[in-house]
């Protein structure tokens, strides 16, 4: 009986909405957004402080926002505040899953025993996912990806170790202090531009020509950052969840 | 039209994931069930030309989620019974 | 000043406090202090981050509302904090990051930043309940959180895909303009019971019982007290700054808030378990503020507000400590006000301020706010409060006279918590006399809102 | 069509919410509900025939036509969030299973 009435009022709210949407002169179908109207024009044109004739790949110098991927762009760069927000609820949550599983118990035994071989591979494999991971992160202002898959690709290559070693676990006081340093450095970047520009998390370096390494001012090191962070912050969580009481 | 014809296949494909996964009587193969259609929504998310956010659902996502799932099954020795 | 630093220095202060145990509490305090000293300094205006304007970048803004707002959240916070701090010094880097996302939601100009700080404050808060020992309880408040804050931003991505937009003051501009205001309905009611849920208003409150009900020193005030002050004035802001009320909307709104004040009420009436007449009330409450900021008397909203916090935060926090060694049913605690007059005193003048009597800071906000709302002719928001207040009284009085009759039940309480609660109480009663400080304030407050150059008033 | 879909998800995930009496499952009725958010974000910022939004050796100028970036910016951060939250609901669950034994509501001797 619940249960027709759970359907029948998700069925009626679906209704509705899709109704709604259809009805609406403002909204726009699928697959005929209009940038136009939208703030993100300016973030691709890159013209939202100051005038430019144009963004073109591997010669405009110095734009306002110098990383070729917009999206990192608005990441990193225009919309900064909200990583750093992002950052911190990954880190309260690490921290609320070791304050609610608890420290220092035993890690749960694998049901089978690892032998030489696997061993031996998936050491190999945990240094190529571990460089991924760190390209990712630094490519991020170029190519897909950025700091957050970076992160969660180094935490990924320790749990790689989880699963290969028997008694492997992390140094979980190490990972603390990557944790805590790089979110303290996060912030003395955000003052750095406080105090030099004017304005909290401010782009305070040089943007370089669009498309190459070196470009894009503080975004690569935002995304190191992040990297970091992210990766040591869920590896201590995947630790926690390895863990359990007594025997 | 092959993208369209994809479109619709993937719409189908994911709301049929999801009905598996709500419906099934396993945690285990709910989990699983779960995990693909994150791996899916990844194909959604290149269809709508967003690669970013495609690598970041097809690690954290479907990666890191699937075994923190896994893993609270684990230490409950719950895996495979059945509920 | 730059107000980003309220939001930096609790941030930073929490990423270095998980290095060293015994620092963490002595870095919260700071950062607490550093926010309520600092608050002196600030200038009203928009501080720009990361050198992006309006509306391509997030900015946060200051203004009377927001600067009162930040007062009685920190103000209120830092009681609570000193009162805990040696029992829960475990807690102290949840508590940094709940101060940060507090001040962030509260200043924040930017429809999706303020969805980032609803979910730090909101994970924050599941972890500060954690403290209550009851997981199930916990668990079933971050599904209704997370529900809430999904409706939440399904409703704010409606707006962007229409206006192109995040920017509060932007959206509110392009609103206020369109001559058809349906198409902003569903985005409107979406976002509404978001909050909603954040804010406790029935019938979306049924993580509330199991929260409260366990509730501690701790946790009880924060939630019952900072928390729903804190989520009630960013809500009461989202309603002036950007909703438009016509039509069906307002039907579906009001609706949704007599029921919550009305069942409220009823089911504290009906209740005998001392938390549970509390926390019932305070989802009445919640529902009669939003029925304020809906009628437009944002100012008398803020005081009550703050009227409600400072007595819900003595109310909790002598109950809570009360029943850690006795139970909370109402029979048990019979009497543990003879032996400690001046905790008895506290608790009988914050809940006479509750039911709205005369000396008290409640009978100030009520009056006006019932003498506001004649003069617009807002029949049935009249009969609401004054049918809540009637039997407020009656569940409150009958209440009172339990807790004031002799009897072998000895309960000792924390000399500090004795002079913080006594001070609250006082604070009631003089801005309950003295009504020139709450008059000058408010036509600052007035000023302020009437220059974001939105119509507030229906 | 995926819009839709998104929709749909949405929907089923608060179908699923609303009956299952099983920790676990409510936490994945959640994962579901987010997914399908997350689609329905990417589906307003779709131009058919659009570029993605990076600058490259083969999309080199800003004179074409790309998709929205900014609801991809803003699921990226969703998707993280998301995550927070699924980790403290799963120790949360944990939590739970270690007090009464059970991921079932119902089986559970209080309330």
């Amino acid at each position: 009986m619940k249960k027709v009435l759970a359907l029948v009022f998700v069925l009626v709210l679906g209704a509705l909405i899709m109704n709604h949407l259809n009805d609406n002169n403002l909204f726009a179908g699928f697959g005929d957004a209009m940038l136009e109207n939208r703030v993100s024009q300016s973030y691709i044109d890159r013209d939202a402080t100051e005038n430019n004739d144009g963004v073109v790949f591997d010669e405009s110098l110095d734009l306002e926002s110098g990383a070729a991927n917009t999206v990192t762009a608005i990441v990193a760069d225009y919309r900064s505040f909200d990583t750093l927000g992002e950052v911190t609820v990954l880190f309260i949550s690490s921290f609320g899953v070791a304050l609610l599983l608890g420290q220092s118990k035993k890690r749960i035994a694998l049901e089978f025993k690892p032998n030489f071989m696997l061993k031996i591979g998936s050491r190999a494999l945990f240094a190529v996912i571990l460089m991924t991971g760190v390209f990712v992160s630094i490519h991020g202002h170029l190519t897909p990806g950025g700091g957050f898959p970076g992160g969660a690709m180094i935490a990924s290559s320790m749990l790689l170790l989880y699963l290969a070693d028997d008694e492997f676990r992390a140094k979980m006081r190490g990972f603390k202090i990557l944790e805590s340093v790089m979110g303290v450095f996060y912030i003395i970047l955000g003052l750095a531009g406080l105090m030099i520009t004017g304005f909290f998390l401010e782009n305070f370096l040089d943007n370089g020509a669009l498309g190459t390494l070196f470009s894009a001012g503080m975004i690569p090191i935002v995304y190191i950052i992040i990297g970091l962070k992210v990766g040591s912050e869920i590896s201590s969580v995947i630790d926690h969840f390895l863990s359990e009481e007594g025997a | 039209m092959l993208i369209n014809v994809l479109e619709i296949i993937v719409s189908i494909l994911l709301l049929l994931l999801a009905f598996l996964a709500l419906s099934s009587k396993s945690l285990i193969k709910s989990v699983m069930f779960l995990s693909s259609l994150s791996m899916l929504s990844v194909v959604a998310f290149v269809l709508m030309k967003a690669p970013d956010v495609a690598l970041t659902e097809a690690v954290i996502g479907s990666g890191l989620v699937t075994s923190l799932f896994v893993f609270t099954l684990l230490a409950t020795r719950k895996v495979g019974q059945k509920q | 000043m730059n107000i980003a630093l309220f939001v930096a220095i609790p941030l930073g202060f929490a990423f270095i406090s998980i290095l060293h145990k015994k620092l963490a509490p002595i870095l919260l305090i700071a950062a607490s202090l550093f926010i309520i000293v600092g608050l002196s300094f600030v200038q009203n205006g928009e501080t720009v981050i990361g050198g992006f304007e309006a509306p391509y970048g997030i900015h946060l803004l200051m203004d009377s509302y927001r600067l009162t707002a930040l007062y009685i959240v920190n103000i209120l916070f830092l009681s609570v904090v000193l009162l805990n701090i040696r029992k829960y010094h475990q807690m102290s880097t949840v508590l940094l990051i709940s101060l940060t996302g507090l001040n962030g939601l509260i200043m924040t100009g930017d429809l999706f930043n303020l969805f980032v700080f609803l979910e730090i404050s909101g994970i924050s808060a599941y972890l500060i309940t954690s403290t209550n020992k009851n997981p199930l309880a916990s668990f079933q408040y971050l599904v209704a959180g997370t529900v809430g804050s999904s409706l939440y931003l399904f409703g704010l991505i409606l707006l962007y895909a229409m206006f192109g937009s995040l920017n509060l003051a932007d959206l509110s501009m392009q609103v206020s303009q369109l001559t058809d205001k349906t198409p902003v309905l569903l985005p409107f009611l979406l976002m509404f019971l978001g909050l909603g849920v954040e804010v406790k208003l029935l019938p979306l409150n049924s993580w509330v019982k199991g929260i409260l009900k366990d509730a501690n020193t701790l946790s009880g005030p924060m939630i019952a007290s900072v928390y729903a002050a804190a989520m009630s004035l960013v809500f009461g802001r989202i309603l002036i700054d950007l909703f438009v009320f016509e039509g069906r909307f307002i039907v579906i709104v009001s609706t949704i808030l007599l029921v919550s004040i009305l069942a409220g009420e009823a089911m504290a009436y009906q209740s005998k378990n001392v938390k549970e007449i509390l926390l019932y009330s305070s989802v009445a409450q919640a529902g009669l503020v939003v029925l304020l900021f809906v009628s437009g008397l944002a100012s008398w909203a803020l005081f009550m507000v703050m009227a409600n916090a400072i007595s819900k935060m003595i109310l909790f926090t002598i109950i809570a400590s009360a029943s850690e060694e006795n139970g909370d049913d109402i029979t048990v605690l019979q009497g543990i006000f003879t032996n400690n007059k001046l905790i008895g005193f506290s608790f009988t003048i914050a809940s006479l301020s509750v039911i709205g009597l005369p000396l008290f800071m409640g009978f100030v906000v009520k009056m006006n706010a019932l003498n506001h709302l004649f003069g617009e002719q807002m029949f049935l928001a009249i009969i609401a409060i004054l049918l809540a207040s009637v039997v407020e009284g009656i569940y409150f009085v009958r209440l009172l006279l339990h807790l004031w009759t002799p009897s072998e039940t000895t309960v000792t309480f924390d000399i500090r918590m004795k002079a913080v609660l006594f001070a609250l109480a006082v604070m009631l009663i003089v801005f309950g006399i003295t009504v020139e400080p709450i008059e000058s304030l408010k036509d600052t407050i007035e000023i302020g809102l009437n220059v974001g150059g939105t119509s507030w008033r229906i | 069509m995926l819009q839709i879909a998104g929709l749909l998800l949405m929907m089923l995930g608060l179908y699923g919410l609303l009956t299952n009496r099983n920790v676990i499952k409510i936490i994945l009725a959640l994962n579901i509900l987010e997914i399908g958010l997350n689609i329905f974000i990417i589906s307003i910022g779709f131009v058919r025939g659009g570029e993605a939004p990076i600058f490259s050796s083969e999309t080199t100028s800003n004179a074409l036509v790309y998709v929205d970036p900014l609801p991809q910016a803003l699921v990226l951060t969703a998707i993280v969030i998301g995550v927070g939250t699924t980790a403290l609901g799963l120790a949360f669950a944990k939590q739970i299973y270690a007090k009464y034994h059970t991921f079932e509501l119902d089986e559970m001797g209080e309330e």
